[in-house]
């Protein structure tokens, strides 16, 4: 690793700011992620943080502030143009595509294949074989990665819940993205899939320079993976450090649970990570 | 004076009162049309179908009541022939509705399925109406024509031009007024309205709070029976009826509520008015009109018209295509993603 | 689906029974659905009462009898109807044809059909000037005169009657826009003024549009080129009702008195259309009636005088492969004049080798170019029926 | 698997039998418009069971193929062009120019000012206006010379057969701003649209008499193959109508029409290559994907506007050459017969019925529909035969069923429609994806 070093801070958000009707859903909000880290972003339901992803993700324009990756404006562009800059994202419910196989999810992701055109996939088949096989070897080599080889011909529809989350965490790997946001990757998993998601998230970043940002109601998951973590409340940035500092945090632990809860001091960290096996 | 007289009633006579009475049949036609899709999702197809159906019944149902010495006096007796057609059409989209679109509902399959299948009804009601009534056309009002002939005006107030107000034209804007104003009734101050309502709105949450499908989809279907029997009667009357006319109705009335904004019946309604009024104010010849209230050296001499005849239902998709531009869900419509 | 198919061959196989053999076939391809599908079934038994006529004669060459078979031209579907006359030739077998019904039809079954198999083809109502141009090799006929004539001679009747400021609508389709392009041009030669020409669509919803425009126009009377039960009515009900016009000049497509029946017997209507003085429509009358149809339709003459033209033809030439080269000479002089009802003895005379003069129900004289000259008739409504002002004829 | 190749062999087989037990010339007049009615299959294929396109203008597009056969194949009418094509190109140059300054007013006036609207809006008016200074005679001018056989400006003399392609290439431009407008529409909104669009289309035909004489209708356009008359003059024809012992009239006939089947069958037989190819070229990949979930493969990258206004034009341009083929078929173009029912309606109960998404399956259901189409009125014949003799004589339903066999036809198509919606949704021959059945 001899790159020049790049300047840390990959993704900066300013003042991020969108209302519906009269309610504020997301209200001056602020957010740097720096490169090779695993972010987190929690806060308790209706807090804004979907809001929040779908305004970096392009799904709706903000109604003022900025959006900036490595140093380019990316506001308000929409989502296959976000692609293209290398911001990736999965769903919240997972959005495999049903019809196609498990193999051909993969394959169908990398942008500019000659087969996509008219012209290419009619006129050029010598050149598709070649970029088909590339793709198929690629795609083999991820779900290896994901432990999913065994369902690769199977149509997607047809997967469990969590096998469809790590369809699409293999999904952003058929690219190389500069940053992955990935939407409450554990709702609806099972224990064991879930380990073996956030064994792929901590590979992926470690072992191939990934950036993550994780929006998550999991705090054990927060906790294992998180370098920086964000909490988020009616909109706004409540508090934001290090997962050990945030789960103490006086106000983030009242926005969770009320204040009478936090008066009798129970920690956060505490109440959520017995409920983990 | 007596030129600007005669040039309102001249505007009046050609412009305002045929304007109405076709945009009230359109707008009952089109409220149909929204309801359908507010409440059930999708774009019925077989719509302009069900109102020949309703008409070539009531006029069934009229002949045999003329047969019988049943008269409503100065007024069409195929109102009364409307009455009684309204529980069978009630019935018909009822059943139409549990053999079919009942299953697609089930399945929660797509809009296109359902337009799709709509289709086929379309297709298999123009079959039905054949079989019905015939190809033929049919004319079946009785009573009083008119209300203002030309004649009669032009001697009672000695202007050159004459106003005409038909009974059909009468009935359609009372009747379509009347209408309209039971619809808002029904549906903001009743329960079974509201439900309704809620149920167009959030059909899930209509659900768990307890309101029950079926009855909602039932309700619909008789106030589109009312609504379609109105319609088609109204428009046979003014018109003259022939059953494959009503056809042509069809995209008329998707512009009007897709203007408008699908779903919402207040839409409909100015939809229905704007596409009347543009159809014959921008095909209007404007000549005579301009003569009357210019002074004679300004007076035009060509017909002043904006676009010729043969292109008056383009007007109509114009609207259609500048709304969808401008404002995709429509004047009236919650915009949607 | 196979179930669907089953019926379907069965019912191929049952239409494909050997015919005897001396029974000849005549194909009726009319529009029995499509836009004029009200029009057609009375078109249709005035054909099949020709046959009848014919068949129970026993004069037919040597005692044949005539069957008709009918098709569904669908009036607009050039290949529907393409299809139904390849079934009436190759199926059916049928030694001529009558029809097709709407002009356009007519000459993609003229064309695709008529011409490769050498089959006569008599039309009763295909109007369009356009088909007299066509290279049909002989054996296109039609018993109705091309617009082109009717148009000069109404505007013949409107200066006569000393109209001389009209405004015009007419049907949009290649009936209407001929008749209307023949009518403008003979009418300005004439001097007369055409305020404004404005075509309606049959089957459309609304006229009010067109009605407004026309009376904003304005004119002494207004041209309507259409059909009495069509578009035509729905301009003549918004031109009353809105008190636009109350005079109006009609074509041969408006000739119905049910408009008097709809729009009261006091509607001042008058206009053209192809007419035979007294003696063939009467007949025509007195036949139909005898067999319980309707004898007064439009194109309903036209349709019995197609039939009977054919079969006069067919046992002129003694073989029905060459009917087509004596059309001609049985529809026109020298011989004995024929009406309807006398074709038992037509078919005698010609069986005795003399001529006949077919007159018809629709006074048929033949031209050069294979079609009606066509007699017309000026007429107006008096108290609720047409009554005949003069007799006219095209140049 | 199995089940393809048997139905395209029942439907061979009832194709023959009509041939035996009918004529060889009705069988191949069946088929060829089966052949025909399977491009405009496939061209709705490629928009509803490809893209997931509700596009109920169809008849819009064929109507524009059949208008490039007038364009490019009748010869030119040299009066015309001279009496108003310089008035008719100066229109055109006027609108051009208002185009242009229209479009650079809408790119240089911004989103947020009040008058862009207004002001646009006011240029296209004023430039409409203008235009017809020179439209207005220019058309006249034209529509006078020879009213009764020409009054238009004709064609330009080519091969009939350049004018199927141009009239792919014709359809594929008049839907591309159409596409641009609706693609990103809700699919109702996309329906109405396109059905109303396409009545613009031929309301713009029937009336424009200078483009294709309007509805006086354009006839004896030109034909690929040769005339009966001269085959039965050719030595050959009647050395082969005599070794097999058919009237002559007949072999001629029947040689015509196989000429056009083979013109067809080879249309049809490349377009199909082409999207069979496409299916299963990553370009079907995508596709599906985009039709799976368009949200998802928006996240992936995936222009999915783009990606339907393509399938839309390419579907458009496929049903514009089906077009084509049919007008030079009927030999003449006649802007009246187009009905929703016939050129969308039907062509969407093909593919319907075939299943849609899978390209044999729309071939199978256009020439089954077409077949129950034509024929449906000698079965609806004898249905009503059968059907009548069932009721007592005086019944109603049996004196309609006597009067009126053919108008069965809506109701056939109906019922059909309907029923496999409800009981076979996927068709006769469901889609396949190429990697499952590997």
């Amino acid at each position: 690793m001899t790159r020049p070093d790049p300047p840390p801070d990959l993704l900066v958000v300013r003042n991020l700011c969108l209302s519906f009707g009269g309610l504020k859903a997301v209200d001056d909000m602020s957010l740097t992620i720096r490169r090779g880290s695993i972010a987190g972003l929690i806060g308790p339901n209706g807090a804004g943080k979907s809001t929040l992803f779908n305004l970096i993700a392009g799904y709706y324009r903000p109604q003022s502030g900025r959006v900036v990756l490595e140093g380019e404006d990316i506001t308000g562009l929409p989502p296959h143009v976000l692609f293209g800059k290398g911001l990736l994202r999965t769903f919240q419910i997972a959005r495999e595509f049903s019809t196609l196989t498990v193999r051909e999810n993969l394959m169908m992701v990398p942008a500019h294949q000659t087969g996509e055109t008219y012209l290419g996939a009619l006129f050029q088949p010598a050149r598709v074989r070649a970029e088909e096989r590339a793709l198929r070897a690629k795609a083999d080599e991820i779900l290896e990665f994901l432990q999913i080889t065994h369902v690769a011909d199977l149509p997607a529809g047809g997967l469990s819940g969590g096998q469809k989350k790590l369809l699409e965490l293999g999904r952003t790997m058929m690219v190389d993205p500069k940053i992955v946001f990935l939407d409450e990757v554990g709702a609806g998993v099972n224990r064991t899939l879930l380990y073996t998601i956030a064994d792929a998230i901590r590979r992926l970043n470690v072992e191939r320079g990934y950036t993550f940002c994780l929006v998550e109601h999991d705090m054990q998951f927060i906790a294992d993976l998180c370098d920086d973590v964000t909490c988020m409340a009616e909109g706004r940035c409540l508090a934001r450090g290090t997962v050990e500092t945030i789960l103490s945090d006086e106000a983030v632990i009242a926005a969770y649970l009320g204040r009478g809860r936090a008066a009798k001091g129970t920690g956060l960290a505490g109440t959520l990570v017995e409920a983990t096996p | 004076m007596t030129d600007l007289l005669n040039g309102l009633v001249h505007l009046a006579s050609m412009l305002i009162i045929p304007g109405l009475a076709y945009g009230s049949q359109l707008a009952l036609g089109a409220l149909g049309v929204t309801l359908i899709f507010g409440v059930l999702r999708f774009s019925n197809f077989a719509h302009a179908e069900g109102l020949s159906l309703a008409t070539a019944i009531t006029i069934l149902f009229t002949i045999w009541l003329q047969g019988r010495g049943v008269s409503l006096g100065v007024l069409p007796t195929a109102l009364l022939g409307a009455v009684l057609t309204v529980p069978l059409m009630a019935l018909v989209f009822i059943g139409t509705d549990r053999a079919l679109y009942r299953h697609f509902r089930r399945i929660d399959a797509r809009p296109e399925v359902f337009m799709i299948v709509s289709a086929g009804v379309m297709l298999m009601t123009n079959g039905v109406i054949r079989l019905v009534i015939g190809p033929d056309g049919r004319d079946f009002e009785d009573g009083e024509r008119f209300i203002v002939t030309a004649r009669g005006f032009r001697d009672w107030s000695g202007l050159a031009e004459p106003l005409v107000l038909k009974t059909s034209q009468m009935l359609t804007i009372g009747l379509a007024v009347v209408a309209t104003v039971a619809l808002f009734l029904f549906l903001n101050r009743t329960q079974a309205g509201r439900s309704m309502r809620a149920y167009a709105d959030n059909r899930n949450l209509a659900l768990l709070s307890g309101v029950d499908p079926d009855r909602i989809v039932r309700l619909t279907w008789i106030i589109v029976a009312v609504l379609s029997v109105l319609a088609g009667v109204l428009f046979g009357l003014d018109k003259g009826y022939r059953p494959f006319v009503y056809q042509q109705l069809l995209l008329p009335m998707f512009a009007a509520a897709v203007v408008g904004g699908l779903g919402s019946p207040l839409g409909a309604i100015v939809g229905s008015m704007i596409v009347a009024f543009s159809e014959l104010a921008l095909t209007f010849a404007w000549k005579k009109a301009l003569a009357y209230v210019l002074p004679a050296t300004l007076a035009p001499e060509g017909m002043v018209q904006a676009l010729s005849t043969e292109y008056k239902f383009a007007v109509s998709f114009l609207i259609l295509v500048i709304v969808l531009l401008v404002r995709p869900a429509g004047l009236f419509g919650k915009v949607a993603r | 689906m196979k179930r669907v198919l089953g019926p379907l061959l069965l019912g191929t196989a049952l239409s494909a029974a050997p015919a005897m053999a001396d029974d000849l076939k005549i194909g009726i391809l009319f529009g029995f659905t499509g836009p004029i599908e009200s029009l057609t079934p009375p078109m249709a038994d005035g054909a099949e009462l020709a046959m009848k006529e014919a068949s129970d004669s026993g004069l037919l060459l040597g005692g044949a009898t005539v069957t008709p078979v009918r098709g569904d031209s669908t009036c607009t579907d050039a290949s529907a109807a393409t299809a139904a006359a390849e079934r009436l030739v190759t199926v059916d077998h049928i030694v001529a044809l009558i029809g097709a019904d709407c002009s356009g039809v007519a000459t993609a079954v003229l064309n695709n059909v008529a011409v490769p198999n050498n089959l006569l083809m008599i039309s009763p109502s295909a109007t369009s000037p356009a088909l007299a141009t066509d290279g049909d090799k002989g054996l296109f006929f039609r018993t109705a005169p091309s617009d082109a004539r009717q148009g000069e001679l109404l505007a013949k009747v409107l200066i006569d009657l000393g109209i001389n400021t009209v405004a015009v609508t007419y049907t949009n389709n290649d009936y209407g826009k001929g008749f209307a392009d023949a009518f403008g041009a003979a009418y300005k030669a004439a001097g007369g003024t055409v305020t404004l020409v404005a075509p309606h669509d049959d089957g459309k919803a609304d006229y009010s549009a067109e009605v407004s425009a026309l009376s904003v126009a304005g004119g002494d009377a207004l041209v309507v080129l259409g059909y009495s039960d069509q578009g035509g009515n729905g301009i003549i009900r918004g031109s009353l009702d809105s008190g636009a016009f109350d005079r109006f000049a009609v074509g041969d497509g408006m000739h119905s008195e049910k408009l008097m029946a709809d729009f009261g017997p006091d509607l001042n209507i008058f206009g053209t259309v192809p007419w035979t003085e007294g003696d063939g429509t009467a007949k025509f009358a007195a036949v139909a009636e005898a067999a319980g149809k309707a004898g007064d339709g439009s194109f309903v003459r036209e349709s019995y005088d197609a039939a009977a033209l054919i079969i006069l033809a067919m046992q002129k030439a003694g073989d029905p492969a060459k009917a087509h080269e004596h059309v001609m000479d049985v529809a026109n002089a020298p011989g004995e004049k024929i009406y309807p009802g006398e074709l038992a003895k037509a078919l005698q005379i010609l069986k005795d080798g003399g001529d006949v003069d077919y007159v018809g129900g629709s006074d048929v004289e033949m031209i050069a170019t294979g079609e009606s000259a066509g007699s017309y008739r000026e007429f107006e409504n008096k108290g609720g029926s047409f009554e005949t002002v003069r007799m006219l004829t095209a140049e | 698997m199995s089940r393809t190749p048997l139905l395209f062999a029942a439907m061979a087989a009832v194709l023959l039998a009509v041939g035996l037990l009918q004529s060889w010339q009705l069988a191949l007049t069946i088929l060829n418009l089966c052949l025909i009615s399977a491009v405009m299959a496939l061209g709705v294929n490629v928009q509803w069971g490809v893209a997931g396109m509700f596009n109920v203008g169809t008849m819009g597009s064929a109507a524009v193929g059949g208008l490039a056969v007038v364009l490019i194949s009748t010869p030119p009418v040299r009066a015309a062009w001279a009496a108003g094509g310089g008035g008719l190109l100066a229109a055109g140059a006027v609108l051009l120019a208002t185009a242009a300054l229209a479009f650079l007013l809408w790119r240089r006036m911004g989103e947020r000012s009040l008058w862009r609207g207004p002001a646009v809006g006011a240029v296209v008016l004023l430039g409409l206006a203008l235009s017809q200074r020179w439209f207005l005679p220019a058309t006249a001018a034209i529509e006078a010379v020879d009213a009764a056989s020409a009054g238009y400006l004709g064609g330009l003399g080519l091969p009939v057969v350049l004018a199927w392609a141009i009239g792919g290439l014709l359809a594929a431009a008049v839907a591309w701003p159409i596409g641009r407008l609706t693609a990103g529409l809700r699919s109702d909104y996309l329906a109405v649209a396109t059905f109303g669009i396409s009545e613009i289309i031929l309301a713009v035909l029937r009336n424009e008499e200078w483009l294709a004489r309007g509805v006086k209708n354009v006839t004896g356009l030109p034909r690929p193959v040769p005339f009966e008359a001269d085959l039965q003059a050719a030595g050959w024809v009647q050395r082969l109508a005599a070794s097999l012992d058919w009237p002559l009239r007949d072999t001629a006939s029947v040689l015509v029409k196989l000429a056009y089947s083979a013109w067809f069958l080879a249309v049809l037989l490349i377009i199909w290559w082409a999207l069979e190819r496409l299916a299963r070229a990553p370009w079907g990949r995508m596709m599906r994907a985009v039709r799976d979930n368009e949200e998802a493969a928006r996240a992936m990258g995936k222009d999915v506007a783009r990606r339907h206004l393509q399938a839309f034009v390419l579907g458009s341009a496929i049903v514009g050459i089906g077009g084509a083929m049919l007008v030079t078929l009927d030999g003449q173009f006649t802007a009246g017969s187009y009905q929703p029912l016939r050129f969308t309606f039907l062509i969407w109960v093909m593919v319907i019925i075939g299943g849609s998404g899978n390209h044999k399956g729309a071939i199978l259901g256009a020439f089954l529909i077409w077949f129950v189409w034509v024929q449906a009125e000698t079965a609806g014949l004898w249905l009503a035969q059968a059907g009548a003799a069932a009721l007592a004589p005086d019944n109603p339903v049996r004196l309609a069923l006597e009067e009126g066999p053919a108008q069965l036809r809506y109701v056939v198509m109906g019922l059909i429609l309907v029923l496999v919606m409800r009981f076979s949704p996927r068709g006769l021959i469901p889609e396949t994806t190429p990697e499952s059945s590997r």
